[in-house]
């Protein structure tokens, strides 16, 4: 099997200033095999990808194509050479159906007619071969991330790529659709394409590669054919020493859960294209519990979290209730006010201002922060700024230091420090370790488990079935925006709560 | 506004480097266009930049020209930090002076003298506010580009203006389309100076601006709203109120301008009033790059070219829009500089955000 | 006002709104492009101004008007690649870097103009283009009128609002621009080169600002006047915005903006009994009312007005 | 703080480059000063509300100065100034060291005598009636010519020389002078031709010519087949449209017949703004500056260009006899001022 590589890195280095973020990577990809590239966020695969992928010139370093070194200047230049990339964040142009997104790429030239017929054709005939099931015609902004990835791989072949290069493809993905991607990367390495899958998930590389190699703060940190690889050794590679995680579940509330803090009746909401994301839920959070939320993206789990933390309209008359009187969900004050804490799903722009400080984000989503007469008080803010960050952990050069300059870890626990510093009744929260590296990731979920343990009601959207089943006392299961089941993880599989993500068996709740 | 943010960072040494040399570029290339008219550049830039701090009398005319530029440019500020623009400037002044000549031409000024001032500014204010303010409800309302409706209202104010002085408020006595004068004109600061109290004024709205930017909720929330909107909408701050409020704010700065231009300078209302201390306010807002001090400095600049180039055309006979060619050139090598040689800081967070 | 429901006053008034609507196409036209490219081009009024100058010290100098229209788009497209280099390439805000262009070009057409040409009594002044009446359509009653008998800038503008629009429905190019307004890194991981094609909407926009303004100086009066495009460049803005990014709602628009400004000054003529400043402020109080009433629920492309950074994150 | 360093080294390079610039500067020129009354000026500067390239009203004044320098005055101007600099530009000239400072127009006066009262031994002169107010300074000399007296004849000429018994009127805007002219116009064509119909348009724009062409094809369109521009740059469009349309047009300020082709320029409505200007000098020479003048049709600042071809000997005639009425003032005409009918 050894035949000249399809794709091979050669001592590709890149910084960003006096960041080394790939440092003399070695890399070489066969046609017919799965190539894993594994590390934690922020080790540099996607530096990489995006210089095969020609969006940043490497400082050093070739690239050989079959033997034969080229220079990639551009996305243009990759597709080119039969380099194609499905990235995490879909490359689609929303408005546009697959077959116009198919369309846009291509060699001829940009004043020729577009034959969307022809393109059709040709697509309907990749269908088949790789048995792909999607549709054509729609707008891809109104398909399931599922089916728009789809689309995504659908364009790569179209252009005939030889290598795909999936970034975190399974992300996003529920898990009967992870299933469906697996089938079409096989199909794919079946019919000699050769793929780099991109990840930090342990088992499905296992499961998925032929061959794994893992990188580590720009580093390769280990190189392994995936038969000789099992758990340990790939985790000692990534962390370079055992670290056992801790056994969360265990610390499952037992006994009754307190009253009721938070409760939505009849909520409907619209997103911000104006649509119906979220169709009539009631829900109930009571003190010291913590209730999950599972779905696929899109299906009106972000709309809930927004009505219950104040910042998005109750629709069709539904009502917000906390400690069971009403408020008005057009009055986001309101609900600062009595004390609902939030942690939103986008760290970066949401939950901070990226150019501030962090002493003057740290006053964000607070109606009354210290005060001297009229004027903020600066000094005592800095002060409550500079404790939290002590007793949360957060890493940074003070609280002069921009928002925007913190790594991931490090700014969500700044968030979760400001959500909790005021013992709220109620937390929610998005998303709350996407993207965190493994420590980070165990701080948050222990904080989060504090919190409950304080007396709080929280509400947890999750997009990762380990971190709703071993927090979460229920789980809510969200399908076109409405709640298709609840189940208690002690007693259910990620199975089945996938398929009621999917709306098949909906209310089937054990 | 990614250019500003990109100047805001950087050493200052670099920094006094990259205005320094953007300011000289652009000075040299406006140079080529002096020679071409065969004027000494050197002479002409004397004029245009030395000769109005020569004299405490022509500094007293620069303040004249300064305090409308200034005002317009800190209320433009406002709608800046939110990341709104307010183009409308000259429209609210035309406004703002049409208030003015309401309360300082009716019998009520006519009774009390120069009490009616504060009362003659506080319409004036109302007036710009409102003129914003509609520009500000169509943006909240209708999500209508304030940048369009601004510019627009400009046009529309300007024959309103007009109108005002061809009918309701014509002056009687005389032929000529303008208003009565004011009962009396704001108090000058010095004697045989024309320096007035609108500098006070000026210097008072510079500090109200620095305080509330820097030191109250209010303030912070408008920062928020710039910096990122989906933070505002997550911190409680509701995107259409302050939009709307921060367009009423810079309407009533811009008139107030107009009050001070009103009853400090021409001391009746007529055509053309508002000049072009409208675009002037933008440009000492983004040269001063928001920063009180800094729209103030940006604003004495402006207020002395605008002088100077009085003095340039008088004496080299280069014409006053020549002006126009250099400020624009200036502004334009000073984001070009900082484009270049500004970005010293984004490397540097890089490697912050991944040495944790 | 019976006088005025009457063929006799419709017609040539239409035929105005056309004439008067004309160079409000090209700017606005050029501007739809730039727009779905993500860039506004809020410098139109300074590119019309400079074109309409050099459009007319061209064909003042070589006596040929093809000439001097020619330079007009080529000034304008020229004036755009260096508001480009500003807003695109050193990536600084477009409407900070086009208001700025807009200040510089009232300078500097003074003062290329008073270098040129100096201050003289005798005119300096060139043939109006003429009006070419087209074969049997001109003949239509009516309608031959209003749409058929203008010079060959009119039918240009047109042509090109047409042509563009075939072209962003039709072609690959159409979808590419689409793209790279809406979700320019989509675009780039189709192949498409963002950047260049931003510079290509821009300076189209320019070139077709410049054939406005040339319209101005060559088509209308013969000469060039300081300051002669009076805020027309901004009313371009607002049609783009109007006609929802459509070339051929822009048609509409600017001529639903020319017939505006050509009925006030009919009604003026007639005698109406309003102050002259209400008519002059008419086609502005139209227009911004049209924007408040049209306007709404309106999806400008979603990257409009964003700098575009290839490695950022 | 970061933002106040930034600040600072906005000042520093204002300063800075301003000393630079300072390097190469030649320093001032002498001022001048004399004391009692003056009986010579030698300095003349002027501000002018529009652009001096407008073959109207700013190039006469131009041109009146240009034949000053001849004379070796030290001469100047300002073009555009609009009411917001109009103090300033007042105050730079006489701190220049100039001593006659003309605003050339009506709009001029306000500033002027605010100025003037801290200017005493500059003489002022504005081409216009004087504000309201009974504490004139000395040293300002208004000139109301009677434009309208003019306009008036014009007036009559249009309607006698018109076939259709429509002609038109397309106006600036800006000042009384216009709406005097507007109202003369059309009393002159009513006392002509009492059916006559006067048609009239403000454009409100003393600078866009095609605005100005569009008005006038609007007015012809409606039957308009002679017409009078009094707006300057705005008119040269107007003009442009009557070559098109083989209209007749009356020309504004200067004999503006070469501007138009064939004879469709029947003459000019002439104010002699250049002599306005050079005949203050003998005044100023006499020793008898200051006040109210209003000159009109008989002392020869406001006269007709001479007629075109296409003017008949018989209107030509009734014309000539119309102004020797005003002349002899048989015919006493009112200024109106008021720009609405």
């Amino acid at each position: 099997m050894k035949q000249t590589p399809l794709l091979e890195l050669k001592g590709i280095t890149k910084t960003f200033g006096d960041f080394t973020a790939n440092d003399s990577i070695n890399l070489k990809v066969y046609r017919g095999e799965v190539h894993a590239v594994l590390g934690e966020n922020g080790a540099g695969k996607s530096t990489l990808m995006n210089i095969i992928y020609g969006i940043y010139k490497p400082d050093r370093g070739d690239i050989l194509l079959s033997g034969q070194s080229v220079k990639i200047q551009s996305p243009r230049d990759a597709l080119r050479h039969g380099i194609g990339m499905v990235h995490q964040h879909f490359m689609l142009v929303g408005m546009y159906s697959a077959i116009e997104n198919v369309c846009l790429m291509g060699e001829d030239s940009a004043l020729s007619l577009t034959n969307k017929k022809k393109t059709e054709e040709k697509l309907n005939e990749l269908k088949k071969r790789y048995g792909i099931e999607v549709d054509l015609h729609s707008p891809v902004e109104q398909l399931s991330i599922g089916m728009q990835q789809k689309v995504e791989i659908l364009k790569l072949l179209y252009t005939g790529a030889d290598v795909l290069i999936f970034d975190e493809p399974t992300a996003v993905l529920p898990p009967q659709e992870c299933d469906a991607l697996f089938d079409v990367i096989k199909n794919l390495v079946r019919q000699d394409k050769g793929v780099i899958f991109i990840s930090h998930k342990l088992e499905e590389v296992l499961y998925i590669s032929n061959y794994i190699t893992v990188l580590t703060k720009g580093r390769i940190t280990g190189q392994i054919h995936t038969e000789e690889a099992d758990k340990e050794t790939i985790v000692r590679m990534m962390v370079g020493e055992d670290v056992l995680p801790p056994d969360f579940a265990a610390r499952r509330a037992v006994g009754t859960p307190g009253p009721v803090v938070l409760e939505g009746e009849g909520l409907y909401a619209r997103d911000d294209r104006h649509v119906y994301t979220l169709q009539g839920v009631d829900i109930q959070i009571h003190a010291g519990e913590i209730v999950g939320v599972a779905g696929v993206e899109g299906n009106g789990q972000v709309e809930l979290a927004e009505v219950l933390a104040g910042v998005r309209k109750a629709r069709k008359g539904g009502r917000v209730k906390i400690d069971g009187q009403e408020v008005s969900t057009k009055n986001a004050r309101a609900f600062i006010d009595n004390n609902i804490a939030y942690v939103p799903a986008d760290r970066n722009y949401v939950g901070s201002v990226p150019d501030f400080p962090l002493y003057e984000n740290w006053i964000l989503r607070n109606n009354h922060p210290p005060m001297k007469g009229p004027f903020l008080d600066y000094g005592e803010i800095r002060r409550e700024a500079e404790n939290a960050m002590k007793s949360y952990d957060v890493r940074a050069r003070g609280v002069e230091e921009r928002s925007a300059n913190l790594s991931g870890g490090n700014l969500q626990k700044f968030i979760l420090a400001r959500a909790l510093e005021k013992h709220p009744k109620a937390l929610i929260c998005e998303y709350p370790t996407r993207g965190l590296d493994i420590k980070a990731t165990w701080f948050v979920r222990d904080r989060i488990l504090r919190a409950r343990e304080a007396g709080m009601g929280v509400l947890m959207i999750s997009g990762d079935f380990e971190e709703l089943f071993s927090l979460a006392d229920r789980i809510l299961v969200l399908y076109g925006g409405k709640i298709v089941g609840e189940v208690r993880p002690e007693t259910t599989t990620v199975r089945k709560v996938g398929m009621m993500m999917m709306g098949v068996n909906g209310h089937e709740s054990d | 506004m990614k250019a500003i943010d990109s100047m805001r960072s950087g050493a200052l040494l670099r920094r006094v480097g990259i205005v320094l040399l953007s300011v000289l570029a652009a000075l040299a290339l406006g140079a080529v266009f002096l020679i071409i008219l065969d004027v000494n550049p050197f002479t002409a830039y004397y004029y245009l930049l030395v000769r109005p701090f020569s004299s405490l009398n022509s500094i007293g005319e620069m303040t004249i020209k300064m305090v409308p530029i200034l005002i317009v440019g800190i209320g433009v500020s406002f709608t800046f930090q939110t990341k709104l623009s307010n183009l409308g400037g000259e429209g609210q002044i035309c406004l703002g002076a049409i208030g003015m000549t309401l309360v300082g031409t009716s019998s009520f000024a006519q009774a009390v003298g120069g009490w009616y001032i504060p009362v003659g500014m506080l319409v004036a204010a109302l007036f710009g506010a409102c003129w914003a303010g509609i520009a500000g409800f169509f943006k909240t309302r209708f999500k209508a580009s304030e940048i369009i409706t601004t510019l627009l209202l400009n046009y529309i104010a300007v024959q309103l203006l007009s109108w005002c002085v061809y009918y309701p408020l014509r002056d009687t006595a005389g032929n000529i389309p303008q208003s009565a004068p004011v009962a009396a004109t704001l108090p000058r600061l010095i004697d045989g100076n024309r320096m007035n109290l609108g500098l006070v004024i000026a210097l008072v709205c510079v500090l109200v601006y620095w305080v509330v930017m820097k030191r109250t909720k209010f303030g912070y929330r408008l920062r928020v709203l710039g910096g990122s909107i989906k933070a505002a909408t997550f911190g409680g701050i509701s995107k259409k109120k302050y939009y709307l409020i921060v367009m009423l704010i810079s309407g009533a700065f811009a008139g107030l301008a107009g009050s001070i231009e009103l009853a400090g300078t021409q001391t009746r209302l007529l055509e053309g009033l508002a000049g072009s201390y409208g675009f002037d306010g933008v440009v000492a807002s983004l040269l001063g790059m928001m920063n009180p001090l800094g729209v103030l400095l940006s604003s004495v600049l402006l207020g002395a070219l605008s002088i100077g180039a009085e003095t340039m055309q008088v004496r080299t006979g280069v014409s006053s829009l020549f002006l126009n060619v250099l400020e624009a050139l200036i502004v334009l090598f000073i984001l070009l500089g900082f484009s270049f040689f500004g970005s010293g800081s984004r490397r540097k967070s890089k490697k912050e955000k991944e040495g944790e | 006002m019976d006088q005025i429901f009457t063929a006799a006053f419709l017609v040539p008034l239409f035929a105005a709104g056309v004439r008067m609507g004309a160079p409000l196409v090209f700017g606005s036209v050029g501007d739809v492009l730039s727009e779905k490219t993500g860039v506004m081009n809020i410098a139109l009024e300074g590119e019309m101004l400079i074109a309409a100058l050099l459009s007319f010290m061209a064909a003042y100098s070589s006596g040929s008007l093809l000439a001097g229209v020619l330079v007009g788009g080529f000034a304008g497209l020229v004036s755009a690649l260096v508001i480009a280099f500003w807003g695109i390439s050193r990536r600084q805000d477009q409407s900070v870097v086009g208001i700025m262009f807009n200040i510089f070009a009232l300078g500097f057409t003074n003062f290329l103009y008073r270098a040129t040409f100096g201050v003289r009594t005798d005119r300096a002044g060139v043939e109006i283009l003429a009006t070419i009446k087209i074969p049997v359509l001109s003949d239509i009653p009516y309608i031959g009128e209003i749409f058929f008998q203008h010079n060959i800038l009119v039918y240009l503008a047109f042509i090109g609002a047409v042509a563009v629009w075939f072209v962003m429905k039709y072609t690959k190019f159409g979808l590419q621009v689409t793209a790279a307004g809406e979700n320019p890194k989509a675009a780039a991981a189709a192949g498409v080169n963002v950047v260049r094609l931003r510079y290509t909407g821009y300076m189209f926009s320019g070139f077709m600002a410049g054939i406005g303004g040339a319209f101005l100086s060559l088509g209308n009066v013969g000469t060039f006047t300081e300051n002669m495009t009076s805020g027309r460049g901004f009313i371009c803005l607002a049609i783009t915005i109007l006609s929802r990014w459509n070339p051929l709602f822009a048609v509409i628009a600017a001529f639903l903006f020319g017939t505006v400004e050509a009925l006030q000054l009919r009604l003026q003529a007639m005698g109406a009994d309003l102050p002259y400043q209400f008519f002059v402020a008419l086609p502005y109080i139209v227009t911004l009312i049209s924007l408040v009433i049209f306007g709404r629920n309106i999806r400008a492309p979603k990257d409009l007005g964003n700098v575009y950074n290839k490695e950022s994150r | 703080m970061k933002k106040v360093k930034h600040v600072l080294c906005l000042l520093l390079c204002v300063c800075l480059s301003a000393m630079l610039a300072a390097c190469g500067g030649d320093g001032d020129a002498a001022e001048t000063n004399a004391d009692g009354v003056r009986t010579e000026v030698s300095r003349i500067a002027i501000l002018l509300p529009g652009y001096i390239t407008d073959q109207s009203w700013n190039q006469g004044a131009y041109e009146g100065l240009k034949s000053l320098e001849e004379q070796g005055y030290d001469i100047a101007y300002t073009e555009d100034v609009q009411a917001a600099d109009m103090e300033s530009t007042f105050r730079s000239y006489c701190s220049e060291g100039y001593d006659f400072v003309i605003g050339h127009g009506v709009q001029y006066g306000d500033a002027c005598v605010r100025v003037a009262q801290d200017y005493p031994d500059v003489y002022f002169f504005i081409t216009g009636n004087p504000p309201a107010g009974d504490n004139l300074p000395g040293n300002i000399a208004f000139y109301d010519y009677k434009e309208y007296e003019g306009a008036f004849v014009c007036g009559a000429l249009a309607a006698l020389q018109s076939e259709s018994g429509i002609i038109g009127y397309i106006g600036g805007g800006d000042n009384s002078t216009q709406a005097s002219d507007k109202n003369a116009f059309i009393e002159g064509a009513k006392y002509a031709d009492p059916d006559v119909d006067v048609r009239t348009v403000i454009t409100g724009t003393f600078n866009d010519s095609s605005m100005g062409r569009e008005t006038a094809l609007a007015m012809i369109e409606q039957g308009v087949d002679v017409i009078l521009q009094t707006c300057d740059e705005t008119g040269l469009g107007a003009f442009e449209a009557c070559e098109e349309q083989g209209v007749y047009c009356i020309g504004y300020t200067s004999d503006q017949s070469s501007l138009v082709e064939g004879d469709l320029c029947l003459t000019s409505l002439l104010v002699k703004v250049p002599e306005m200007i050079t005949s203050q000098l003998d005044i100023i020479a006499s020793g008898e500056f200051g006040g109210l003048e209003n000159p009109g049709l008989k002392e020869g600042v406001i006269a007709l260009a001479p007629f075109s071809s296409a003017v008949s000997e018989e209107v030509q005639n009734q014309v000539n006899e119309i102004a020797q009425q005003i002349m002899d003032g048989e015919i006493v005409i009112t200024p109106n001022y008021n720009s609405q009918g």
